[in-house]
Formats: C-alpha cells, structure tokens, sequence
C-alpha cells in the first residue's frame, strides 16, 4: 500500500462491531467502503452501513471470515485499494497478507514477514532481547531436550511456565510449582503444542504469580518513525479473555510507563513495524516488566487510547496504509485524565460465561457526557451463534481514576439489555468496579477468579439460608 | 490473541470429526489451530475432486423457492461461475438435463482456485438462473431444479 | 447553598435532556435526585431514573414546571439541599431563586438579585459597561420620549435596533431602516414590550447587518474568582432559535477570543457571578465584538464546551452550588480541537418548522468514536405536544473543524428517527454542514434563512419540472 | 433565553382567553409574560375563593376508574390535603354526602397557599381516600364518587 497518498475503497475483513468501527472511520475520511459477510451477519449493521457488500460465505468462520480466497476475490472484484483486517479473525495470518500483496490488494497493518516474525514467540523474543527489552529469566531459544529444560527451571527457580513457541491466547502453556512436577509437564505441553499448532517447541521462563498484564500503544509508519501512545492495563481478564481495560495504568509512576512506551517504540523500529500495534507487557509487584508478544493489529481495547489521547487510531491505521508519512510526532501526544473500557458480552456470569445468546428485544445504550459506545447491535438484533459473544464496549472518560469508574457504575446501570434467553456481563461488571481492591487498584489477573468465587460462596450460603 | 477466544479446543475437535463425517473424499491433509480457532482442510482440486458438502445454509439473502417442489442448486463460494469445463467445451448440464447428487454442473474460480459446483439435490434442470462467466457471491442461485428426488 | 461542603440530594426542577443530564451529574457525584413531572411526562426517562419523583402538575408548563409553590412543595417535602433549574422555565426566574432561599432551598445558580439584574437589559448594559465592557453604539438608559430616541438613532446612523429592556430571545425588538420609519416602530415596540413582559422601557442601539453570535462559558465561585472555558458560535439561528453551535468559533484569532473572555470574566466578577453563565456577544465582520446579555443558567449548547475543555460543566455547578472553592484555574483550561452540536428538534423543515410530534417507533442514534448524544428520548417514547420540540442533541469533537463537519456528518447519517408523524431537522442540519459558505466559516446569522429559500428554490423548480 | 421560546404570543393569548372562559370567579389579577410563556392568574384565597377549573388531566398515574359509574376528585396541586377549613372543624364533606359540581370538598396547602378542592364532577362520595393531613400529589385521587350527574 506504500506509495499511494490516499485510500479510495477499503474491504473490511471483519465483522460485528470493529467492521462498523472501520466503517465509521473510512466514511469520516471519504474512504468508499465493502463489507463481507457470512450468511448469519447477512442482516448485520455494517451490510447496510457499507457502500457495498459481498456474500462470502456461510456461518462457520472458516468458510467465510476466515476464507482467504473468498475474501481476496471479494477485494479484487470490487477494486478496492486495502483490505483492513480488524481484530481475530486474519488479522495477524501472515498468508493473508501476502496474498493481499501478491494480487496487488493493500494490507492496512505490517508486512507479511513482520507478522510471521512476530507471530513466532521465539523469534520475536529473540528479537526484543537484542534491542534490549526485558524479559523474563527463561530460555530465550526453544529447548532441545527436558534435561536442558529442567536444568534452566531450577536455575530460574519455582514457580515456572512452559510455553509453546507457537502458542497465544493462554493455550499451550503449563505452570510447574516444583522441580519433580516438570518432566511430566514439560512432555504433556510438547504433545499438546504439536496437536495445536503443528509445532512442538516450547520454551520456559519464570512466573509472576502476583502480576498485571499492561500492554503499550504503538504507531509506526515503516519509514522508520514509530511513537507510542502510553499504556493500558488489561489485568481484569477471565481465562486470558480480557474483560475491562483502563488508561493509564494506575498507580505507576510515570517514569515507568515512559520507560515501557521508549521500550515498545524500540521493538516496534526493530521490526520494521507498519501501522497500529501493541507490545503486551508482565509487570510485576515489583514494578519490574517484562516483554511478553505483540499483537499486529488494532486491539478490542483500543478506545481506551483514543480517550486519552484523542487520536483516532483507526483513522492513523487508514493515513499510514495509504503511504502518508506519520505527521504525529511522540511529543504531540498528550495524555489527560483516565479511560475505562467495559466489554459487555452476551454471556452469563451465573453459568461460567457461557454464550447466552437471542434476540434482542431491548438494547439501549447509555449516554450522556464522556461516554463512548462501540456497538454492531440495535433492537431486533439477533445475536448469532458462530462468533464471540461481544456485544457492545463500553467506554467513559474522566479526569480521573475514581471519576470514571463513578461515571463507568452510571453508564453500566443505564444500559438496558434484554430479549429471551440473553444474559450480559454488565452487572459483574459493576462488581467489579465496585470491588474494593479494584478500586485501589490492588487487583492483578487473578482478580475475576475471586469474585466468580465471592458469587459461588454468596449463592451457596443464600441456598443454605433459604 | 484474546479477541475470539470463545471457542475451545473440544468444540474445534467436536466440529472437525462431524465435518468429516460429512465429507464423502477423503482430504489430503487435515489442520486442526486454535489460534482464533481454525480448521483447515485441502483436497487435490483437479477437477475430478471432491468439495465438502454442507447442510443448505440456515438462509441466504435469495427469496425461497417459490413452489414446493423447486430446489435451487447454489453457488459453493464467491467468484466467477463457469457452465462448462474450459471455453468452448460442452456446458457440465443444459435445461431438461436430469441431475443426480454429486453430480457436477459447474464450476467456481476463486483466486484460481476451481471449486466444483455439485448438486446437492437431484432433479431435473427447469433454469440455468447465472450466465458463464458470471460473477456470483456465496449462496447465489444458480440452477432451478424441479423435484425428481424419488427416482 | 453556601457554607456546605457537599449535596445530598438535589431536585431538578425541569424535564427533557438538561433533567437527564443533571441527574446522570448527580449519580456520578453520588447524589440522590428528585424529578418532578407533568402528566404529560409521567412515562417520561428521567421519572423513572431519578431516585424519587413528584407529580407536580397538569401538562401546561405553567401549572407544573412554571409552578413555583408547587416545586418549593416537592423539594421541601423530599429534603432536597438544592434545586437545580436546567435552562428555560424557572431558570432565569428571579422569585423562584427567591423562594428557594427563603426556605433554605439551596438554588443552583447565582443569587436572585444577581438574576434579576443582569435579565434586566437595561441595568445588565450600565453594569457592563462600567467594568469596560464594549457596547453596540446606543443608549445605555431607557429612552425618555420618541423625540430623544430618533434623535440618538440618527446620531447613531441606521439601521437601528429598537429593543424591550425586559426582553430576550427575539421577542420585543424591531429593526428601523431610516429616520423616517422611526417614530412608528418607536411606539409599536414600547406598546408590544408593556404587552409582553409588564414594562414599556425600550432603549436603542446599531443595528449589525453581518454578525455572528459568540458567546462565553463562564464559571465563577462567587468568592471573588471566575475563569472562562472560551467561546461558542451560535451563528446558525433561525428566528433567534439556535440549531447548531460549535466551539472553537471559527477563523477567530487566539488573541480576540482571549479578549473577549477577560471582558466575560470582568463582568462575572462585577455582577458577583455564582455557576455557569454565559456572556453573549455579538461580533462584526469587522471582528469588533459588542456586548449583548448574560445568561444566568447552563445552556443548551454547554457540551460543546465540555468537549473542546474536557471540564463537566453540570459537576462544576454542583460543586460550586455545594460552596467547595473553585479549584479550576484559568490556566486550567486547555482547549483542544473542534466541537459541533446539533439540536435534533422534532421539527418540520419543509412546513416552516413546525412542531411534527408523534411517537418514534425507531429512535436509534449514531454511536462511535468521538460522539456524544444527549437526549431523553428512547424507542416507544411519545413526544409530547406541550413543550419545546428538542428531541437530541449531537455532539462530535475531532482535531480540527474540517474533521469535525466530516464527524457530524457521519453520525447525522447514522441517526435513524421514524414514527408516524415525526420529522426531524436531520436532513436540514446535514444540509447546513455541508453547506460551502459554512464549511468556509463565511457564514453570519442569516445562513438558515438562506438555506431556506434555497430548498424553496429548489422545490419550486422541481414542482415546475413535473 | 432561546431554549423553549417555540410556542408564539398568539397561542398565549388564545390560552388566557379559553382559561378565562372556564373560571366561574373573576380573578384578582392576570398577567401575562412571554419569556418562557407565563400566564398568571391571581384570586383572592380567603377561603371561600374559587379556583380555575380544569378540563380533566388526560390522564394520571393512578389507575382508571374500576366501575363505570365511578368517578374520582383528584388534588389540584402537590401538597398536603386537608378535609376541614380549619384543625377540629367538621370535615366539609363525609362518606355518604352527595356533593354537587363546584362544591368545595376540601384544601390542598402548597407553600401556604390554601387552594381548594371543589368537586369536578357531582355525586355521592362512596369513599374518603386520603387522611386529614397526608401528603398528596398532582392527580391524587381524593374521593370516590358514585354517579348523580342526572340529578
């Protein structure tokens, strides 16, 4: 896509509510837009948005989101300039790329090889090492034999994780506490790594049992400018599923978070980095960090970004596909005041967050100042099936931390959901602002787990009492 | 990676053997992923291969059969239909012929990929509803079939 | 209302949007809200998001949002600490000020006798220009007798405006062309301004032909300190009615909108200012601004304000009301990018706005990045026929104005209103934005006529083509 | 002062004509204002003053009438409703007592104003449905009153 100065026609390869985030983003910039879609979205919010639609598959996302042909016919036959990937999905499928590049389609995000590279855990690890980003003690190669392996652990010490070199999203990973437990472990995380991806290598590093996972903003042009845009923190996750994230992090000193934004630019220059990415951090109890991957995409979370800063960063991913040299430079960005973003899920807390999905009978977002709603949803929607359950985020701006989470219990308490069958997360999220530890931003990622278990003994001594 | 995480292993497994249990030809190679949940299978598309049938679509954005006895055969993907083999070849069926399950009657080129239109449904051709050369989205109608299913 | 140092509970003694937008400032502040409604209003969104609610009166305003001693009644009996007038109705009623303190009713807004003289035009203009205040050419004091007003008028030079000193909002005044039309229009406004509002005072002052109407957000603490949160343009009127306001105003130097927030701020302090207000200027093409009237209230168009400053003027009400010092410092105030705000009346644009009430079976407004809406309505909700036709406001914020219009006119596009009955000023408001005059800041108070007969125009032609 | 300067003069005007012509009394003052539409009425509350009369709210909060024939005095203003002229005085009127249109039944005190409840309607007050004293609402119903209106 380098060498043009403008998009004229852009496919979204995506759906639900990044497709019409995209969608917004091209129209303010009078970007003529294509949307695909699957038999189950064919009355989707973004096929009538759209300037144009393309059937390209049915429900199952891999025959339709995840059809790499049908999505590259779908861009050819309609002439767009670039295809923007969203979020899941292809968006960080190095062959999607390059067949985007081959057919002569723009990819709005890094090139192929960067997405490869850093889609490789051990080579991105072994990348950021050199340019000096921390990391956590571990092997920085993948291991060769579990001798080897169990020598490095005892040397790192207890607790460790065993991780596959292929892995993402939590899976393929193993936590051993001691040193008898991890032969087996080491073994049973090799299988399951080459069942999951077809690779077994795995490597080991120390583990942060008191945690947050704080992850920074980044923006690259691939002409060797790259700025970062502060931090998030994403530590109120459930099974690595993020649940709400918050800018800045709180609490952290702003040394630190200079510290970890120079860092992510560092990585980002090394990779030859193109587009809006994010360098995910572990920051321990210490105030220590380390690196942990890059997502090559825009991220569910990043609104977060856009309120504090007040760059659009969808806009920014659209200006830097089409070639245009980054105007912003690191001392443009200024950050004010706190964000929070909640996801609301069609799910149900009461039954493990299972999908509860339906039809929805009423769906009123809330309103008013410093509020932001990101939604593909209208009354009458039906939730499908074959995708995730995020319905709606939900976003709140203030000048400060116990502002917006006041503002975010408002908000929350305003939004009404409800159709036959359909369950939200909206009231845990309220638990979860209003938890005491939350609100004194004492909590790490194990902060879901304990209030999914406050439920459970809540429930069970109400049974007993009844 | 968080985004689409919805789906477990289990359910990718679950889905992978009733695919297969579907799926009449045997592929030539099977790629089970989980990141963002994928499930990849490859035939040796010669012509003569075969392509996984699917249940009909819960609904596609064509109004239904307007009797109760038309069944339409549709396209398999988006792209560009073709009737016959190669230019200037006989068309794979004609109006009147009689078609038979899995029986070919055309053929979609995505990104030059030749995906077989089979039928999924026998009958005898009352309409050929797109031309050769055609460009066709998913689920487009391409044949209207008139019920010979108990023969 | 001074000398405490928190609200408990406030009464909002107004209905629509501003009684939501009140409300939801009081549940972020963590206090209790009391809603009073007509019958009309009984189903109404703030009735059942309050946390108690009073059925005041029958549907005419003046038996139940005009109806001081039952307002008084309903804040006694629920123990409000405060009343909180929103715009129009008892806003700028100085005996309902009155009243409220006279039974320890705390009032949020400045004094009664603050009100009472800065809505008397006459004692608001001496005031003013005292502290420096730049006037239009005119008399300060109300005229004696025909004899010295045509006199000053033609000292003046023509046009003149002849205006009610007890008047507001475009009622009461009359614009005289010549000397020789002067006497009449001398005696027909002094007539009209006894009929009107009780008092025939009527003084006289230029006439500008090419003037845009900039306004100043104040907030002052009424111990002595005031700053000002900049400008809004509310050029784009029809009949005094405003349909679109924007902040900053454009094409305007730094240095004279700095000019004319000092003078705002001079004249807060001289008035003993308390709250919100707003210093209305009018501007000539010659970028000499004259002073116009004061505002004692928060206005419709304060969220472009707390757009472009990031300041949440309804919480600085609240604490200002609640006698905490005013911790906001001019230098406080930072203004960035460009807001717009359209009011969304339920108007019809091709019947000479007229009133086009119903009930909105679809009411569906944009969402995404960077737009705000403020309304009372939802879908179901019938509009009742009794009040202002103001259905939504929409608000968007982007870096810069050009930004900004592409912002607005994307999410007018997304905003789906239909019910049987119901029009909406969408379609007109779209037709304004993208207006080339407008978009070119070349605009004055006329554009709405303009764009009026423009549509006529057109209709005409289209009627004659057929 | 743009904000709900919708409604004209002339609807003002036309207002205070048909509100004049429901009001038995003449009152004692009347004003009218334009900025955000005011209409002032003033009687002489001595007790024994009338209050405009207004056409029945289009509807309340307060469930409909469960009978056909029975009707409901509602309170005229937010405030607190008493039943008598004065504490220890006979109740103005009881259960069982027919009352006729305009027959005052009672006072809601709003902010010392004493404004009076007078029958709307005529007819045989079946039941007594606030207390002496108790805090009443805009549409309150009062009494329940079982049809006279042929009398």
């Amino acid at each position: 896509m380098r060498g043009e100065t403008a998009l004229r026609k852009v496919l979204i390869a995506n759906r639900g509510e990044i497709a019409m985030r995209v969608a917004r983003a091209c129209r303010e910039l009078g970007i003529a837009t294509v949307a695909v879609y699957s038999t189950e979205d064919r009355d989707s919010a973004v096929v009538s948005y759209a300037d144009e639609a393309v059937h390209i598959g049915p429900a199952p996302a891999k025959r339709s989101y995840l059809n790499i042909p049908a999505i590259a016919e779908a861009a050819l036959r309609t002439g767009v300039d670039a295809v923007h990937p969203g979020y899941g999905f292809l968006s960080e499928d190095p062959d999607f790329a390059e067949v985007c590049r081959d057919n002569g389609i723009g990819y709005i995000g890094p090139a192929p090889e960067v997405i490869a590279r850093l889609g490789d855990k051990t080579a991105a690890r072994q990348l950021m090492a050199e340019v000096g980003l921390p990391m956590l003690p571990g092997s920085v190669e993948p291991l060769q034999s579990v001798h080897e392996a169990r020598n490095l652990a005892d040397e790192i010490g207890y607790p460790v994780i065993i991780k596959a070199a292929a892995g993402g999203g939590g899976r393929g990973m193993c936590i051993v506490g001691e040193s008898a437990d991890f032969a087996d472990a080491y073994t049973r995380t090799r299988s399951q790594a080459q069942l999951l991806f077809g690779d077994p290598r795995v490597f080991v590093e120390r583990y942060l049992t008191s945690a947050r996972h704080v992850e920074v903003q980044v923006l690259a042009d691939g002409m060797g400018r790259a700025i970062h845009l502060g931090e998030r923190d994403c530590s109120v996750q459930r099974r690595q599923q993020k649940l709400l994230e918050e800018s800045p992090a709180p609490l952290l000193p702003p040394e630190l978070t200079d510290r970890m934004g120079a860092a992510a630019v560092r990585g980002a220059v090394a990779a030859g980095y193109l587009g809006a990415g994010t360098f995910e951090f572990l920051l321990g109890p210490d105030h220590e960090f380390y690196f942990m991957e890059v997502n090559c995409r825009i991220q569910v979370e990043h609104p977060v970004t856009e309120m504090v800063t007040s760059v659009d960063l969808v806009q920014e991913q659209l200006r830097i596909a089409a070639g245009q040299p980054m105007t912003l430079r690191q001392e443009d960005i200024v950050r004010r005041g706190a964000a929070i973003e909640c996801r609301i899920n069609a799910e149900d807390p009461d039954r493990d967050f299972a999908p509860a999905p339906g039809v929805l009978e009423e769906f009123w977002p809330p309103a008013g100042p410093f509020v932001r709603i990101d939604t593909h949803a209208f009354p009458g929607y039906r939730i499908p099936t074959s995708y995730d359950s995020l319905l709606a985020k939900l976003l709140v701006w203030a000048p400060t931390r116990p502002e917006a989470l006041r503002r975010m219990d408002r908000a929350l308490a305003e939004f009404r959901v409800s159709g036959p069958g359909v369950r939200t997360t909206i009231g845990f999220l309220r638990e979860v602002i209003s938890d005491p530890r939350f609100a004194a931003a004492e909590h790490d990622t194990s902060i879901v787990e304990r209030l999914i278990q406050q439920r459970q003994v809540k429930e069970d001594s109400n049974v007993a009492a009844t | 990676m968080t985004a689409h995480d919805g789906e477990a292993l289990e359910q990718v497994r679950h889905h992978a053997q009733r695919l297969l249990a579907n799926i009449p030809s045997q592929p030539s190679a099977l790629r089970v992923r989980d990141g963002d949940v994928a499930l990849d299978l490859e035939w040796q598309t010669d012509g003569n291969g075969a392509r996984p049938i699917e249940s009909p679509a819960p609904g596609t954005s064509d109004p239904p059969p307007d009797s109760g006895t038309t069944a339409y055969l549709t396209a398999p993907t988006v792209g560009v239909f073709y009737r016959a083999p190669e230019p200037g070849a006989t068309p794979f069926v004609a109006e009147n012929d009689v078609v038979s399950v899995g029986q070919q009657v055309g053929i979609v080129e995505v990104m030059k990929l030749m995906v077989p239109v089979e039928a999924e449904a026998a009958g005898r051709i009352v309409k050929v509803l797109k031309d050769d050369g055609e460009q066709v989205e998913y689920g487009d109608q391409l044949f209207a079939l008139e019920g010979a299913d108990a023969e």
